[in-house]
């Protein structure tokens, strides 16, 4: 299986119709057992119960930033190589990213507000979220203003890639904006902070939730695919009949 | 039951909110792929057919 | 009447449909709300107490900025030309442009705001109460900016000069938009005087609005 | 395809000046039609040709003059009788053919005819259910003919109306004006090329 064969979208469309079933499938496990351990996971001695929210806030989070950078590769395939598939990918994956930006917001602030007593703080972190899911919806309603998709996918392209090298400039900016905000645990230099208690379970649900992107993002890709050929057929039909 | 403490319409409203994005993601896929097909059998029914040659709906 | 619902009916839709730009109003809201806190500070006292003029504000210039394209695209493809020939009166086609465009661009705002309400540190009666302006608000910026929009046509010139004719018309409704939704929030004044006001110039734009801008269209379509 | 016009009609108009930016177009222009009959207005460019239809379709105030309709629905005015066909196609990306043909259809009201049967005739209707944007340029156009066929009107102001149109498309529209004029309507038309029928020549501006 080469590279080339893949981005034949007839090809991808048979390969990805035989992987679908396995990657759900994958998915739904991996799922099951991560909602088993998180639901067993013991309380954390000073959040309580509350730290439950995390199994799914984390993942979420973890998957904003993730899919942003599939959609950016996928930019930098339309853009350099001017593949169809790549357009189809970015495009794809822009409403899945948002839905998970979104969960990550909304958890997140169901998870303040037992610990700061409000629903939204200006909160470094939950302020940058906020703004990629912002870019996000940008993304869409750009995909959605222009009717060609071949030229929507090159304006999101741009859109897509001077995003992500302004993330971390926002990230920073907001930072420093903020100051009031708790360090990040999982990720902080010299390993983690977290307890293996928590970090087993919360290892596996970010994996399934990865996977549960792979999946709907393939899905989506091939829903894209059938839409461009209705678009080119129906464009043809249009000039079929002269008089 | 496990004990959730007093948080707990936190907690199982982050899960069933989570539940119900997820649910959404997923039929958005299923309804837009059965919306895709049933046009693509249409045009091919109404005779249009790709440059190549081939039905448009074979997907193989 | 069959006429002013179709009419009501396809603007809708074309705002609906693809390039249409019923959502990216609330995006632009959204948008603005979110931005304010970096200008003032995440001090969550002062942003609740500065939410109703926010909330107002961003209203205010998203339903501005839709409208730009209110009679613009009809006058580029034809269609207005045949609208102002035709049995209906310009006067109530206007209004049924303005009517749709308020269903599609103006009452999603409306709908935003709770949520908007919680970034900003409203609690429930606050944002019920902005929202609640903004529900007899937002029909008056609409129908008075209209007139901007039909002299955008007449001028051959959208975006910024609509901006600036149309922005002081609105100041009245920002005043007591934003009068009644403190009242609510923390008196002293009572809700119902600002409140009546604003549903007041509703009323009148609804009159105003229809036959300024028919008016402005009928010399501007050569 | 039975009657829609109350007897005889004559369009008639008298000493008629355009003044437009402040620049006078043609004065004192006489002129009249009449149930049946079809007038191509000719001229050189910018000798307002344009402009004589939308004065006729009441876009335009006369400078001078006046424009009377004798013998229509006392009712209503002349630009309520009138189809206007401009250069611009007040046709919706965004809606389909269908869509596009049938809010017109509701808009201008009136005695109508099936909007299906008028696709056939022009030739669009495998395309009925697909967006406008994705039609031609003699496409568009004949959905724009559509509009007429659908709504009936007495009076066609057509701008160049065979622009765009192949000759297959071309001849189609010559039988539609037959046909309206055979049912007693009436045709002004602005053009440069031949309409495709026996039409009355009305020459303005002056010069070849």
């Amino acid at each position: 299986m080469s590279l080339i064969d893949l981005a034949n979208p007839t090809r991808f469309l048979a390969l990805s119709a035989r992987v679908l079933p396995w990657l759900a499938a994958a998915t739904v496990i991996l799922l099951t057992i991560g909602l088993y351990q998180s639901a067993s996971a013991p309380d954390d001695y000073q959040q309580g119960a509350t730290v439950k929210i995390m199994f799914i806030h984390v993942p979420n989070a973890w998957l904003s930033m993730f899919v942003w950078g599939v959609m950016s590769l996928a930019s930098l395939g339309t853009l350099v190589w001017r593949h169809p598939l790549a357009d189809v990918a970015a495009k794809a994956a822009a409403p899945i990213g948002a839905s998970f930006t979104f969960l990550a917001l909304l958890t997140g602030s169901l998870w303040g507000r037992p610990m700061w007593g409000t629903y939204w703080e200006w909160d470094a972190r939950l302020t940058s979220v906020l703004i990629l899911f912002l870019m996000y919806l940008g993304l869409m309603a750009l995909w959605r203003a222009v009717e060609d998709p071949s030229r929507a996918a090159r304006a999101a392209a741009v859109l897509t890639l001077v995003g992500a090298l302004n993330l971390p400039i926002i990230k920073f900016s907001v930072d420093w904006w903020n100051t009031l905000h708790q360090p990040a645990s999982v990720m902080r230099m010299g390993g983690s902070t977290l307890d293996k208690a928590f970090l087993v379970p919360l290892l596996v649900m970010a994996v399934a939730f990865t996977l549960l992107f792979v999946t709907l993002h393939l899905a989506a890709m091939r829903n894209e695919i059938l839409r461009r050929r209705v678009r080119s057929l129906q464009m043809m039909q249009a000039s079929q009949k002269a008089a | 039951m496990m004990s959730l403490g007093p948080y707990a319409s936190f907690i199982v409203t982050s899960y069933a909110a989570a539940a119900i994005v997820v649910v959404m993601l997923i039929g958005w896929v299923v309804i837009d792929y059965r919306n895709q097909t049933a046009r693509l059998r249409e045009l091919d029914r109404s005779g249009v057919t790709r440059r190549s040659g081939r039905s448009a709906t074979d997907t193989p | 009447m069959t006429a002013l619902a179709a009419l009501i009916r396809r603007d809708i839709r074309i705002a609906l449909r693809v390039g249409g730009g019923a959502l990216i109003g609330v995006l632009f809201f959204l948008t603005v709300v979110v931005l304010m806190p970096f200008a003032v500070g995440p001090d969550l006292a002062l942003l609740s107490r500065l939410g109703p003029a926010i909330l107002w504000l961003g209203a205010l210039l998203a339903s501005l900025l839709t409208l730009d394209r209110l009679f613009m695209a009809d006058h580029e493809d034809g269609s207005l030309d045949l609208i102002a020939m035709s049995r209906t009166p310009l006067e109530l086609a206007c209004a049924a442009k303005a009517l749709a465009h308020w269903l599609a661009a103006g009452l999603p705002l409306v709908v935003a705001t709770p949520v908007l309400g919680l970034l900003l540190n409203l609690d429930m009666v606050a944002t019920g109460a902005v929202a609640l302006t903004l529900l007899a608000g937002t029909p008056a910026l609409t129908f008075t900016g209209m007139i901007g929009a039909a002299l955008a046509v007449t001028l051959h010139r959208g975006g910024l000069l609509m901006a600036v004719l149309v922005l002081p018309l609105s100041i009245p409704v920002l005043i007591f938009g934003v009068a009644a939704s403190q009242a609510a929030i923390a008196g002293p004044l009572s809700f119902g005087a600002p409140f009546s006001i604003l549903c007041a110039l509703s009323l009148v734009s609804l009159v105003i609005g229809p036959f300024a801008a028919a008016a402005s269209l009928k010399h501007g379509l050569d | 395809m039975n009657g829609l016009v109350q007897g005889q009609m004559q369009l008639t108009g008298r000493g008629v000046t355009c003044v437009r930016g402040g620049r006078e177009v043609f004065s004192r222009l006489d002129f009249q039609a009449a149930s049946g009959e079809a007038v191509a207005v000719v001229g050189r460019n910018g000798s307002g040709k344009t402009s004589l239809l939308r004065l006729l379709a009441g876009l335009l105030i006369p400078a001078g003059g006046t424009i009377v309709l004798d013998g229509g629905d006392a009712d209503m005015t002349l630009p309520e009788q009138c189809h206007y066909l401009g250069h611009r196609d007040a046709l919706k990306p965004a809606l389909s053919v269908v869509e596009n043909l049938s809010f017109w259809a509701d808009f201008l009201g009136g005695e109508r005819c099936d909007a299906a049967a008028s696709l056939t005739t022009v030739g669009l209707d495998h395309a009925a259910l697909l967006p406008a944007a994705f039609l031609s340029a003699g496409q568009r156009r004949r959905l724009s003919l559509a509009r007429l066929l659908t709504v009936r009107r007495p009076v066609w102001l057509l701008d160049e109306p065979t622009n765009a149109l192949d000759a297959a498309g071309q001849e189609m529209f010559g039988g539609l004006m037959r046909a309206h004029l055979a049912r007693g309507g009436m045709i002004i038309a602005a053009t440069h090329a031949p309409l495709g029928i026996d039409a009355r020549e009305l020459r303005i501006g002056g010069g070849v």
